[in-house]
């Protein structure tokens, strides 16, 4: 695997280092406003046509990939959706690499045939996002199989939404993972819609977290808008994991400010529901916390703001000026010792 | 009437459902939000929610459901987003509704339609723009059409709706914003199995499907050949006899496929009319094909794996010159090395 | 449909005369020997090789069939699986058609070419069985659907079994029930087995009821050796999906004396199981209870066993000498309005 | 050794295990019970319950954990126990799996094998009788390989299992307990996109898959002409040089499949060498195969259904004679009016 031999065993690659990052309480913080300005710009330069196909973005969900982030360990896997530059960004992932991916460069996770939906990362444990939904969940329960079986210390994780808890393969992987007692601990990112769908019309239960029951399976609704509360849960999960105590479900309660893809101006919801939830908007919560602890001032929040925002913008000018994949490219990774 | 391709889908369902109670729609989101590609747009409005229906996100449920309630009186459309999806259903469709006529001795039926959308072009990715004909291939009890624009997407959905087989709808995403004049009511129906003549030539005959009708024609254009143009339309069952009369006509079949070109949809009537009309044939089989790699994202790359309509133009300038088969763009290029 | 038109809507048809038949007691007591006997004889034609390919016996379950049949009206819809003779048994089709069917005869319910495991008849609303697991849970949505939309006032139902339960199929199916309470009844058969693997093995849950907690559904344990409450209990249920109430979820406890299927001698049952349950054999459950009751005397209910065991001689006799389906048959019924 | 088709299997899968800790095996009733088809008998004693594993009837939730474990350390072996249950997890295999390798740039493969149980001839009816090649056609990324015996199970099931991407397996149920001479350990195993020469003749190309094999074989005794017997033995990738080569030498090419003749596996076969050998051919390629038709359950009927090594010779016979194809049986009896 990529990252395991090679310059990056010596020096710390990027990724790694812009993981451990987390460990510092500021660094969540900041890492919460990289997402948010990323995806904010995303939406603009799909706005702009400045780039091609779907893209889906995660502003108001941030404190769930960053609660995620700090708590595995890079050596974990996690499977994630087309949802999944917040998750790629908190893991590690660089935003030249992320974005670099959406626009179709070669310097791109995936060399830049996958586009936003598809992004990957070896070094932080970030196997191919999946547009399919549910597509991870099986997959994060063998991730976590292969723990068990070669009596590795990792755990999986898969992360999904509330309308993927209505498909198949939520159902044949969770109980597959509490038969087994798997090290993993699947994630559901309520952010009360799939698609157009507001939860109610699609879903038989209000909280996912009900059917972990189904699978004998422990569980927790966690409040996704705090940082802290979200690390806690899944400390518990994946201790609970990696001390062969099987599988977790956790439900995350959030929200998405965006529309479900580029396209979507989100008309359908309800007068004041995003009004009632951007006032708990995580990044907002996680300040007040810092300040409160004294480990942020106003000052320095709107620096880091500021700096964030030029990152970006920069971010952005680079990408742009950098090679697209070329045509070798869709040739490429596609088959092992000889194709087709 | 002039008509994007996804308002020729939206007026005939409407046109079915008007005629006949028993057509019911459902898919993801293509009640309330008129459907992600808005194919539906006004159905929940005139229809209404019993008919009109809005799923969870569960293609082998309610895919399933059509099943059943095809086989108890209705005539369920069911809208598969991306035909990728049929991956998590496709048990439903070939081995239920495909087979239900003849597991009940004929008592019951499986009457429904399955539009899903199909291809490349838009930069959705690896895994939402493939097209997928072969995953319905030998598969007796199952039609399978494939829209070129909004005039065949009209007609080919309402025959499908009244065929009383389950029929599959394979439409070309990146079609559904092209406008074509659009014959409405009874007279633009088009009959499963039937394809057409676009074009008349003498040199070869030119086989697209789909998108790739389009590039067919296209490729006809300042040519020292000339063409019959068919489309297909129908691909199960196809319109054998159509093409092998012209290629009895012209000696050459050129096939032009959004598909890899191991395992694509042209196999089937390369195949056929390689055989068929063995002794009318003056050059190979001409397959124009992708290459045999995951749909790449980026515009240039996705661009560059559909075969254009000037690639198509050279690869026939040769064929018809030289009546042998070119090599394909990533083998000149070298790209497989 | 069949069944419709013609003859059969003059004279009622055989089937009908015998799910009509099972309003009276001892008509099901009979039917349930009658299954178990002709059940019996499959097993033995297949170990004398005189029946070919594979097949999957009731014996043990009989009670659930017959209190689901005499509950349901024939217009009402069942699904069934691999596992149906018994159920079709109980919804009135003959013994000739079902071990037609088995033989590859031209009397068989479709005419010989589907063999054991498919089995179906429009005039009693059975729809085509399926052989793959969970594959009649979402279609047995679907004829509920059809009786809503159309606003009639059918029900359907959708037999299966434990080990059907840990499949999407099934997630999906209860599911999309709940969410738009349809008038449909999932009946689980827990025999403890899915082919040769115990429940506990395979299921993250004991009882398989619990799952209805994850669409908001009614559900009830039943014991499925009684036919009383295993008709009570379709009875509540149907009543709420013809009522507007919407999907129940009904867990029959019950025990399949043979194997899987014809191969299988179930070594795999710890000891003294089966024996456990043979004790609660429905059959002789009933028979007491209708000696209780004063419908049936000890010395009718020996006649009527011989009567069922010579019925069922003959049947094997005049089933073989009738016609093997013929080439023709299978060509027909693939489409309407043409072959491919 | 002579063994037949399932131990053949079980000893490719315990050698394998044996040499590379990563491989694991899991599937419905495959440890305890040594696998429906008793092709895992002895594994679970051998390796015990951590790499030998019961799955519950979870087809998308087993094939997907194959997935993840493989990406991320393991070898696993997925048996799915009849090829139709793929239907209810076909996402995972060709979705998934066959692109892992693209969408992680390279840095994660999914190298698991897929083994299910194909074909007619025991019985089991239109749901479970199928060969159903075509799910996997057109899917870079992804190879598929079908045994003909116990000699070529032990082989390619071994090479699948090196091979570092997603293979399936497609095993003919009726040839597992058929025997045969096994060259067991390295000698024994068949490098993956290979065919192999049965026969020499001059006449003609006879090409099977599977269960045709034999049945091309037989149908070589006491004839007029001589024919090259290839065993395809790989489909996904299958061996254009070899089929080529030697229908250059004999001039006709003629496939025996179990499949229907609309969209059968030859449709890919036939397509390209009828362009390929467009100048060789003396006679059309002939596919001879299954009536487009749901698998028939009894036995007479089921066998009917299949090409004969009778009726494979009289077929070959008017095409070596006239070098014209015959019609099928059902179109000659009149069956499809
Ligand atoms: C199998 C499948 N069906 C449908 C879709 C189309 N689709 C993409 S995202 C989505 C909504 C998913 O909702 P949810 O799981 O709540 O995740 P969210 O997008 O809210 O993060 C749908 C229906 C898909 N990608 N895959
Ligand atoms: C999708 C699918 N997977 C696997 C099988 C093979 N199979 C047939 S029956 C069976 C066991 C089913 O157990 P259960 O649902 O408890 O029903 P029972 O046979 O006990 O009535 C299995 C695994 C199948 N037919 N379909
Ligand atoms: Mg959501
Ligand atoms: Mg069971």
């Amino acid at each position: 695997m990529v990252g395991k031999g090679g310059l990056l065993v010596m020096i710390k690659s990027q990724q790694l280092q812009r993981r451990e990052s987390l460990n510092d309480p500021v660094s969540r913080w900041d890492r919460m406003l990289e997402i948010r300005y990323f995806e904010d710009r995303i939406k603009e330069l799909f706005a702009e046509g400045l780039v091609h196909g779907t893209t889906h973005t995660y502003q108001g969900q941030e404190a769930i990939a960053i609660g995620i982030a700090m708590t595995l360990r890079p050596t974990d896997n996690v499977c994630c959706t087309y949802r999944s530059h917040g998750i790629a960004l908190a893991l590690g992932m660089t935003t030249d690499s992320v974005l670099g991916e959406i626009m179709g460069r070669a310097i791109g996770s995936i060399g830049g045939v996958g586009g936003s939906m598809h992004l990957s990362d070896a070094s932080i444990g970030l196997l191919p996002t999946s547009a399919i939904v549910g597509g991870g969940i099986p997959v994060a329960a063998g991730a976590a199989l292969s723990a068990q079986v070669l009596g590795e210390d990792r755990c999986a994780v898969a992360v999904f939404g509330d309308g993927a808890s209505n498909i198949g393969a939520f159902h044949e992987g969770l109980n597959l993972a509490s038969v087994w007692k798997l090290p993993v601990v699947f994630i559901c990112e309520n952010n009360v819609y799939g698609e157009y769908s507001r939860i109610n019309l699609t879903t038989s239960v209000e909280d996912i977290s009900i059917r972990a029951e189904s699978y004998s399976m422990p569980t927790e609704i966690i409040d996704g808008q705090s940082v802290d509360k979200v690390a806690q849960g899944v400390a518990r999960a994946v201790e609970r994991a990696r001390s062969g105590g099987g599988p977790t479900l956790l439900e995350c309660k959030t929200y998405r400010y965006s529309g479900h893809s580029r396209a979507d101006a989100g008309l359908y919801r309800p007068a004041g529901e995003l009004e009632e939830w951007l006032k708990r908007d995580p990044i907002d919560l996680y300040e007040a916390q810092l300040i409160e602890a004294g480990l942020l001032s106003k000052e320095r929040a709107q620096t880091i703001r500021q700096e964030i925002q030029e990152r970006i913008a920069q971010l952005v000018e680079r990408v742009m000026a950098s090679p697209l994949a070329d045509v070798s490219a869709m040739f490429r990774n596609i088959s092992i010792g000889g194709g087709q | 009437m002039k008509l994007r391709m996804r308002q020729a889908i939206a007026h005939a369902l409407a046109d079915e459902m008007r005629q006949d109670a028993r057509v019911i729609i459902m898919g993801e989101d293509i009640a309330a939000a008129g459907g992600p590609f808005k194919t539906s747009e006004g159905l929940l409005e005139e229809f209404g929610p019993n008919r009109v229906r809005d799923t969870p996100i569960s293609e082998m449920g309610f895919l399933g459901a059509a099943v059943g309630a095809a086989a108890t009186g209705l005539r369920p459309v069911v809208e598969i987003m991306f035909v990728e999806f049929l991956g998590v259903a496709l048990d439903q469709l070939v081995t239920e509704a495909a087979k239900f006529r003849y597991l009940s001795g004929g008592a019951y039926g499986a009457p429904l339609v399955v539009r899903a959308s199909v291809g490349s072009g838009l930069g959705f990715g690896a895994q939402h723009s493939q097209t997928l004909e072969t995953w319905l291939y030998a598969t007796p009890g199952l039609k399978l059409v494939v829209p070129s624009g909004a005039r065949t997407a009209y007609g080919l959905v309402r025959a499908a709706i009244r065929d009383e087989n389950p029929v599959a709808v394979f439409e070309p995403r990146v079609l559904y914003a092209e406008r074509e004049e659009v014959v409405l009511g009874e007279s633009g129906i088009i009959p499963i199995g039937t394809g057409e003549i676009l074009n008349k030539g003498n040199d070869v005959t030119i086989v697209g499907l789909g998108q790739t009708v389009g590039t067919a024609l296209a490729a006809t254009q300042s040519t020292t050949w000339t063409a019959d143009v068919i489309d297909l339309r129908s691909l199960i069952p196809w319109d054998r006899e159509m093409v092998c009369e012209s290629v009895a006509r012209t000696g050459r079949l050129v096939l032009v496929e959004e598909s890899p070109f191991s395992g694509g949809w042209g196999t089937e009537i390369a195949s056929y009319v390689a055989s068929e009309c063995f002794s009318e044939l003056k050059a190979p089989v001409l397959r124009i094909t992708c290459p045999d790699v995951p749909v790449p994202y980026p515009p240039h790359l996705e661009k560059r794996f559909l075969p254009s309509s000037e690639y198509v133009r050279e690869q026939i300038d040769v064929l018809v010159s030289t009546n042998k088969r070119d090599q394909p763009w990533w083998v000149k290029g070298g790209y497989l090395s």
